[in-house]
């Protein structure tokens, strides 16, 4: 299989992830559009890493979901702050955002 | 070269994983048939040892306690940590002293950080 | 004289910042005498460096001094005086101390807008951003480095700012931003242009700099196109500053709502930083596109000098009319400057100081009037001459000189600046000959409305809205005068007296200038034509007008 | 395993010379945390700030030792961090705006227990203490303090409760990020610095203790935006990666002056970077966040984030465009121009309806990222200079003006609102002229940094061809006048509601933070010349 | 082809079943299936046999020989039982549930390498299913995806009690999960390889269960909680919530769970074999026969090993209570992370200095270990359970002002009694006061 494939794949995943972060007002759900965009962003890391044939794109992935992961616990822990000022841990009332 | 066998070497998980997921999948499909249907409204509720069960608001929107939260949000700092422990103590002979040293600075302030956590009483299941 | 120039800098910079240690510390009064100290002792210092100054001297300026400021940008902090800055120092060193005279020491002193705590606000504040005007307006005549030339150019604009909006009428805060935010935008207009003469000579000279001979160097080697844009961003800010016509709504909303004293030095000096500029700057620095873009300032002098006039004789305010005469004033100033003769040049120069001089002495008189009856409406006075004979001559004698009658200082510029411009500018000068009839209606008939006539007005002799400060006036001659109508109907009592004798002793030297200057105006032409002669080689036109006056 | 495998320090270019200004703030940081987790709560706050501090002017000292050595530029940590004049440059910049940024967040003199969460504990007691002294008759001292109703802003009842000390290695973390940020050699190294920076933000922003839920909806929205905005630059850095095979800048910008490759990678990838990098500058259109971050954050975070941030993301940008994309300068910049246009237009059009006071200097650091903008599409030593300059000068009297703002309260916080301003020349001198000067800065008026320094990136704009942006700059920078005016024009003529907010007298602390800003803004406006020299020292090294 | 490597190396095995052909890897998926469901059959038969024993009862005994045939009974009866659906269920989910918990268990299973190269139908091969460069990432990644299928059941059941309990499973799995993965590390760090083959012959010379003994107590603890067996099924506690996440479920769904509860217990035991007990090798006085470690003879030894631990499960379960949420929380979070984490520190400093600088004998680095261990232990217990009460957030003061708030249920902390007493005195001035304090704390929150 062609590594453009791949390539596409990672494109529409980043579009479905931008898309989602602009469209939802959840911020949880806004937050997974974008991880599922970093998570694309490493589909083709590791494609252009085959193609360039040097190992960089791996590496460069690993650090991806390094920062990711970190991105989680940051986002996670402000969204609780929130959650314990309204008194409540439900996700549903994750819906402050206007922007 | 371990690795020259390429995804061929994977043929062999999703054969299983074929056979696995068939057989699950039959199960789960053929279970309402193969049982009989007696219908009764209280089976259909949700079952809260015999009483009346109270109104859920919506399926899966219970509340989920803020302390499982923390311990995601811990598990992923550490998992992550493995994911850079892994190919570190593979290479171990390789990287030499540099290596350690580059690994030890990694380790310690995540070692710092969870006694952070851990006098914070983060660790705590309250 | 290098450091006396640096001295004349630096004096009032540091006596206004001992005034506002002084008025910090609730010491009005000392601060008051302390500021008019300064200002005589600027006043004689500017004496001494005008006896030292050398019209035969082979430099374009006089006593320079640099120093280095930021290298990197090649500025330095350069000061020097030609024959025109000298002029509108001096002009400035005459009119402050008079300025504060007026208000710190006269009994009509004007009622500033409350304080916080309830009481009008003290004089010394006032005295103290005067004197910092003062210092910055010094400098910026005397830079010869352009960026300093801009820092001045937009730092006088602060304690101008603040005069107006501190001290001023009912509308100061909306005239303050106006007049701040219009001389920024033309300022901003002109950063661009400083910035493109840096770039410019950066990369023609091989070295960006600022130094105003340097960039003059630059003028012959810049292609025209560069010129225009060049010129248009200085123009901007001086048409601005100016005021030419399009551009001067700013100035009667200015000089309506500022104090009299700030109202005195914003049009009698402040706004003389426009024209100076293009004196200094637009034409030697950009002599091609001066000489293609003359016609656009020629129409919109001599539009400025029409329209100032007609809307001058319809104001009803009569700080907005003394405004509205000073645009009609400067539109001469500017067609004498790009008619290219060098009596023209010379005699806009010469308009510069003696229009700084009469619209003082209006002002001022305008104040005086202004602070009895409590009112600058026009329709608020009538026979003030019958119970304030002094104060009506004084007006009449002010209004003679705007108008430019033989005799007074404005007679010899005006004059000089048509009689220079009609060989080369025949329209426009005869246009703008129209002018001086309109001059002649607008000021006698503000004069007729006010001064003459029987006692009337509201503010003259009804409640009016001066009441208060009339009784604080209560006593001065010719105040309990009682005209009795021969019907005998009524009794109409006049409300307020005629000058104290320290009005009249503020009043005083600005009276001796204006006959001296209309008499013998020699020495100032001496201090002024080599400037001039200067800037006529600068420019690279050849004078249409011969030695011995007579058109080539 | 064969020897020849073996890694050591020199062979990955550890040169600890010129990375010890970013190892004291990583061990300075790290032994932060380790203070937070041994002191006992009450003795954290001196201990922290006193580290923190010193931490800070060590590596500043590191980074003024190294600029004056005349140590030559080097990359290091295999290629990561490029340790070159303007890097130095940025980084003493940063430590330097980092010091009245660490004071300010310090401070407890203004609100009992400082701006962050303090300890509700703590804070039980210290009310009840001052209930039971209110009881005891002294009621009339807190009275004088003004509107200040209760024990919010008077410290008299008692030691203040704490604040939560988390901020100090939160700051110093978000500045190794900053360090980190411009001085990246590759766009890997950026990205990770730029979520270094980042992560610790998203959470200060959060940690308000007044009017929490807007602080945390603040943080949420900074960190959703902030997280969507770095999606953007590592998938603009992975495009990169594909186009030149690597991501060192220096590897780009030579793939690029190579053989015909595909521009849509190229330039697709540098639109995504861009889009990030932007967005931690707050330019143009991709500020959306700036306006409700700037006001939700607790102040003093907003100085540290407006100051600090703003240097590291323009430091960055500077290096992307000089570095990788110099050579290829000629077909991008067009769009920038755009982006630069707007971000001018948009934020002094915007700045000029808002009626806060927060909220406007966040519309007009929109206006001023544009302005940097110019002086960094001018890809000339000159507009290098500049810029950097612009970042110092901008920093010092941005944080002047929001801890001047954090200062006018009203019994339940900052009166951010404008009318709040009125009147403030009467009863506050000092204050009010101090805003006013830093206004006028930021207005670009001459004699203060902020002209020089506009002064600096026009010139440099001008010399490179931007004219137009100049002239739109210009046209900007006297419209955006008018809303500063406004501020000013408030606090001179206006008369001060009686019941208006209070001007809290600032403690030692937020004193000397505030006098540094103005001071440097003053200083930078009067006399630039050190500065400019030291901007104008050298240039980035591939 | 690639040519084989010699026999012993590391990717020897991997490269000996590249060459399977298809129907060979079939064979051996089915038959490791096969193998899976039977002994979840007879585990299911053991257990009760070997609890029943333990507490003085027969256990199963009427269904075949020895009861054996309990097991299939009992899955054959629940397989006609009624399928009920709750109405608040997420029809999909609840669907997909049981099916996501079931695969990994048995895919996992596919690289426990169950003895050495043999001759299958004349093709040599290995008795594995699949040898892969990351072969024990495999089991660590099968089992992460299997608590999907846990949270989603609970999740999907619309009811508190499975919710709860998925959510207790989850946390569970991803706090043990942690001291597994690092005590693998240990066992990689050694082996120098990720292949399970590679790691069992990397064991010729010694179990690993000796070198790192460490990692084998925190793998084999770690593992229980990874099951949710007892002492550790607190996702299923009975007493708490009822059944925990299968609670809705009937029929063959719940007999999916319950083969995947099992499934995973086998496998996990074939992984603590394969880490730490040499695999297929026989043990120690048997290796000396030479022979022993070839042909099919291996898988005895593999399975038997296997036992152990699977005997151990069932004796756990019949002697240990059920721990408290919280002492198990600790338990993972405050003793088997920081132990595992120290000692790999350890091992990995020991390992490099003796690379540096010459040769620390075993034994040297068994006590080095255990006294790192002992320190931390000692430093960790050493340390407060909890800082003081200072840092808790609970009592947070509701949210001020003019920013609209959410009623908070908060109460206002009692006043001082002194003030009190002093509002009841004073008629007019102090109650001004009191308003005043009264507006302090709704604004200092």
């Amino acid at each position: 299989m062609s590594p453009t494939n791949y390539l596409l794949l990672s494109a529409l995943l980043f579009a479905i992830g931008t898309v989602g972060v602009l469209v939802r007002r959840n911020a949880i759900v806004v937050f997974m559009c974008v991880e599922l965009m970093l998570n694309a962003t490493n589909l083709s890391l590791v494609t252009f890493s085959r193609i360039n044939g040097n190992l960089d794109g791996q590496v460069m992935a690993l650090f991806v979901i390094v920062v990711a992961a970190a991105e989680v616990v940051v986002g996670l822990s402000i969204i609780m702050a929130i959650f314990r000022t309204r008194r409540t841990a439900s996700v549903d009332d994750a819906n402050l955002l206007k922007y | 070269m371990p690795g020259s066998t390429g995804l061929t070497a994977y043929i062999p998980l999703i054969v299983m994983f074929v056979l696995a997921a068939g057989f699950a999948v039959f199960s789960v499909t053929s279970a309402p048939f193969i049982g009989p249907r007696r219908y009764n409204r209280a089976k259909l509720d949700s079952y809260e040892c015999g009483i009346e069960p109270s109104p859920q608001p919506v399926v899966g929107g219970g509340r989920v306690p803020v302390a499982y939260y923390l311990t995601a949000m811990m598990f992923i700092l550490f998992d992550v940590e493995l994911v850079f422990l892994y190919p570190y103590v593979l290479n171990i002979d390789a990287l030499g002293l540099f290596g350690l040293a580059a690994v030890l600075v990694f380790l310690v302030p995540i070692l710092i950080a969870y006694a952070y956590e851990w006098r914070r009483g983060g660790l705590d299941w309250s | 004289m290098s450091a006396l120039v640096i001295v004349l800098v630096l004096l009032p910079l540091v006596g206004a910042v001992v005034c506002g240690v002084l008025v910090k510390g609730g010491r009005d009064a000392a601060a008051k005498s302390l500021g008019f100290g300064v200002s005589l002792v600027e006043l004689v210092a500017v004496a001494v460096v005008w006896g030292l100054f050398d019209p035969a001297a082979p430099t374009r300026f006089q006593g320079e001094s640099s120093v280095e400021w930021i290298p990197a940008f090649g500025v330095s902090f350069s000061l020097g005086l030609d024959g025109i800055a000298l002029a509108m120092v001096a002009l400035l060193a005459v009119l402050v101390p008079t300025v504060i005279a007026y208000t710190s020491f006269t009994q009509a002193a004007e009622r500033f807008p409350d304080g916080p705590d309830g009481e009008p606000r003290g004089a010394g504040g006032f005295v103290a951003l005067m004197l910092s005007l003062q210092g910055v307006l010094v400098a910026l005549f005397a830079a010869t480095d352009v960026f300093v030339f801009y820092v001045m150019f937009e730092v006088m604009l602060v304690p101008m700012y603040f005069i107006i909006g501190r001290f001023g009428g009912a509308r100061r805060q909306y005239a303050a931003v106006k007049f701040f935010l219009y001389s920024f935008l033309g300022g901003l207009i002109m950063l661009g242009s400083v910035i493109g003469i840096y770039v410019a000579s950066g990369t023609r000279l091989g070295q960006a700099t600022f130094d105003w001979a340097e960039l003059q160097r630059l003028a012959a080697q810049l292609p025209e196109s560069t010129q225009i844009f060049l010129f248009l961003g200085f123009f901007a800010a001086f048409a601005i500053k100016a005021p030419l016509v399009p551009l001067h709504t700013w100035l009667p909303d200015a000089g309506a709502q500022a104090p009299i004293g700030g109202g005195v030095i914003l049009v009698g000096v402040l706004d003389k930083v426009g024209v100076f500029g293009f004196l200094r700057y637009c034409l030697p620095l950009f002599p091609l596109a001066s000489q293609t873009l003359a016609p656009l300032v020629l129409v919109l002098s001599v539009i400025g000098v029409l329209y100032g006039a007609l809307l001058a004789a319809m104001q009803t305010d009569m700080k907005r009319f003394v405004s509205y005469t000073s645009i009609a004033h400067f539109g001469f100033i500017g067609l004498g400057i790009f008619a290219f003769s060098q009596q023209a040049i010379a005699g806009s120069a010469l308009y510069m100081v003696n229009h700084g001089i009469s619209t003082a002495m209006l002002f001022l008189v305008v104040g005086m009037l202004a602070s009895r009856g409590g009112s600058t409406r026009i329709a608020d006075y009538g026979g003030v001459g019958r119970i304030a004979p002094v104060l009506a001559g004084l007006f009449l004698l002010a209004g003679l000189t705007t108008l430019s009658l033989p005799g007074t200082n404005s007679f010899v510029s005006e004059f000089l600046v048509l009689l220079g411009s009609w060989p080369r500018q025949p329209v426009y000068t005869v246009i703008a000959t129209v002018g001086i009839i309109f001059a002649a209606l607008y000021v006698l008939w503000v004069y007729q409305r006010t001064m003459t006539g029987p006692l009337r007005g509201e503010a003259v002799v009804g409640g009016g809205p001066g009441a208060a400060s009339a009784r604080a006036l209560a006593g001065g001659p010719g105040f309990s005068e009682t005209l009795d109508p021969p019907d005998g109907t009524s009794t109409t009592k006049a409300r307020f007296g005629d000058l104290s004798g320290r009005e009249i002793g503020v009043l005083a030297p600005l009276v001796l200038l204006v006959f001296l200057l209309g008499f013998f105006p020699q020495p100032l032409l001496d201090v002024i034509n080599p400037a001039v002669a200067a800037t006529m080689s600068e420019v690279g036109v050849a004078d249409p007008v011969g030695p011995n006056g007579v058109a080539r | 395993m064969p020897a020849q495998g073996q890694i050591t320090a020199a062979a990955l270019g550890v040169d600890y010379a010129a990375l010890s200004p970013l190892l004291i703030l990583f061990v300075g940081a790290i032994v932060s945390v380790l203070v937070e987790t041994v002191l006992p709560h009450h003795r954290r706050r001196p201990v922290q700030l006193v580290l923190t501090l010193a931490v800070v002017v060590l590596a500043l000292v590191a980074v003024i030792l190294r600029a004056t050595s005349g140590a030559t530029d080097v990359v290091v940590l295999a290629g990561a961090l490029s340790v070159d004049a303007p890097s130095l440059f940025l980084w003493g910049t940063l430590l330097a705006l980092a010091i009245p940024s660490v004071l300010l967040l310090a401070d407890r003199s203004i609100e009992a227990g400082g701006v962050f969460l303090p300890d509700p504990e703590a804070l039980a007691a210290a009310r009840d203490r001052v209930g039971a002294l209110a009881t005891g008759g002294s009621d009339a001292g807190r009275g004088a303090t003004g509107g200040s109703r209760g024990g919010s802003s008077s410290g008299e009842g008692g030691p203040a409760p704490e604040m939560h000390t988390e901020v100090f290695p939160f700051v110093l973390f978000a500045l190794l990020g900053m360090l980190a940020f411009c001085a990246s050699n590759d766009l890997i190294t950026m990205f990770v610095a730029l979520e270094v920076l980042s992560l610790p933000l998203y959470l200060l922003c959060g940690l308000a203790r007044r009017r929490r839920l807007l602080s945390q909806e603040a943080a949420v929205k900074y960190f959703l935006l902030g997280a969507f905005a770095s999606a953007f630059f590592i998938y603009g850095v992975a495009l990169l990666y594909g186009y030149a095979g690597s991501v060192r800048l220096s590897d780009i910008a030579a793939a690029a002056a190579g053989p015909l490759r595909s521009d849509t990678l190229l330039f697709g990838g540098l639109a995504l970077i861009v889009v990030g990098l932007m967005f931690k500058g707050s330019v143009g259109p991709f500020h959306t966040w700036t306006p409700d971050v700037y006001q939700g954050a607790p102040t003093p975070v907003t100085a540290f984030m407006a100051a600090c941030t703003k240097v590291a993301a323009f430091g960055a940008i500077l290096r992307v465009f000089t570095v990788a994309f110099g050579t290829t300068a000629l077909e991008w910049r067009g769009v920038l121009w755009a982006v630069a246009i707007a971000s001018m237009v948009i934020g002094t059009v915007l700045g000029l309806t808002q009626t806060d006071l927060k909220r406007m200097v966040a519309y007009s650091s929109v206006a001023h990222a544009g302005f940097l903008l110019i002086g960094c599409l001018a890809i000339t030593p000159a507009g290098l200079s500049g810029t950097l300059f612009y970042l110092l000068a901008y920093g010092f009297t941005t944080i002047a003006i929001l801890g001047l703002v954090s200062l006018v309260r009203s019994g339940d916080g900052e009166a951010g609102h404008l009318s709040g301003f009125a009147g403030l020349g009467q009863r506050s001198p000092v204050v009010a002229g101090s805003l006013s000067f830093c206004l006028l800065a930021l207005a670009g008026v001459p004699l203060t940094s902020g002209f020089t320094a506009k002064f600096a990136v026009f010139s440099a704009g001008l010399a490179d061809g931007l004219a137009p942006l100049v002239i739109v700059g210009l046209v900007c920078s006297a419209i955006a006048a008018f809303f500063y005016l406004r501020v000013i024009v408030l606090m001179y003529f206006s008369d001060p509601a009686p019941d208006g907010p209070t001007v809290s007298l600032p403690g030692p602390l937020t004193t000397v933070a505030i006098t540094l800003g103005v001071a440097v803004t003053l200083l930078l406006g009067v006399l630039p010349t050190a500065a400019l020299e030291w901007a104008g020292a050298g240039n980035f090294l591939g | 082809m690639n040519p084989l490597p010699p026999p012993g190396t590391p990717g020897y095995t991997q490269a000996l079943i590249a060459d399977d052909p298809l129907w060979l890897t079939i064979i051996k998926v089915v038959a490791v299936f096969a193998l899976l469901i039977f002994m979840t059959l007879f585990m299911i038969w053991l257990e009760r046999k070997v609890v029943g024993r333990m507490q003085q009862r027969p256990g199963p005994n009427w269904n075949g020989p020895f009861g054996l045939l309990q097991s299939l009974a009992d899955g054959l009866k629940l397989a006609f039982k009624e399928d009920i659906r709750p109405v608040l269920a997420d029809k999909v989910v609840f669907f997909i549930a049981p099916v996501l918990s079931t695969i990994p268990a048995f895919v996992a299973f596919a690289v426990i390498p169950l003895g050495p190269e043999v001759s299958i139908f004349g093709y040599r091969t290995a008795l594995q299913v699949a040898d892969l460069p990351v072969g024990i990432l495999v089991v660590l990644a099968c089992s992460s995806i299997g608590v999907y299928g846990i949270v989603l059941a609970g999740w999907a059941s619309g009811s508190p009690y499975p919710l709860l309990g998925s959510l207790r499973s989850a946390a569970q799995v991803i706090s043990y999960e942690l001291a597994l993965g690092i005590s693998i590390i240990g066992v990689v760090l050694y082996a120098g390889s990720l292949s399970t083959a590679d790691i069992v012959s990397a064991q010729q010379n010694g179990w690993y269960i000796w070198l790192l003994p460490v990692s084998f107590i925190v793998f084999a603890v770690s593992m229980v909680g990874e099951t949710n067996r007892a002492p550790f099924d607190l996702p299923e506690a009975e007493s708490e919530l009822v059944g925990g996440f299968h609670t809705e479920y009937s029929s063959l769904k719940f007999a999916l769970f319950f083969l995947a509860e099992y499934v995973n217990m086998v496998t996990l035991s074939a992984v603590a074999t394969t880490l730490f007990l040499g695999g297929w090798m026989a043990p120690w006085p048997l290796s000396l026969i030479p022979g022993v470690n070839e042909g099919w003879l291996p898988v005895v030894w593999f399975i038997s090993k296997m036992f152990v631990f699977l005997f151990v499960y069932i004796w756990l379960r019949g002697t240990l209570p059920r721990q408290r949420y919280d002492q198990f929380m600790r338990l993972g979070w405050k003793v088997l992370i920081p132990v595992s984490l120290v000692w790999l520190i350890a091992i990995a400093v020991l390992r490099v200095l003796r690379n540096q600088f010459g040769t620390i004998s075993a034994p040297v680095v068994l006590m080095i270990g255990a006294a790192v261990l002992v320190v931390a232990i000692v430093v960790a217990l050493m340390l407060p359970d909890r800082a003081s009460d200072e840092d808790e957030d609970a009592a947070e003061p509701p949210v001020v002002g003019n920013y609209p708030v959410p009623p908070l249920d908060l109460t206002v902390p009692a006043s001082p009694p002194r003030r009190r007493r002093a509002v009841s005195s004073g008629p007019a001035g102090p109650s001004k006061e009191t308003a005043a304090v009264g507006t302090g704390q709704k604004e200092d929150a």
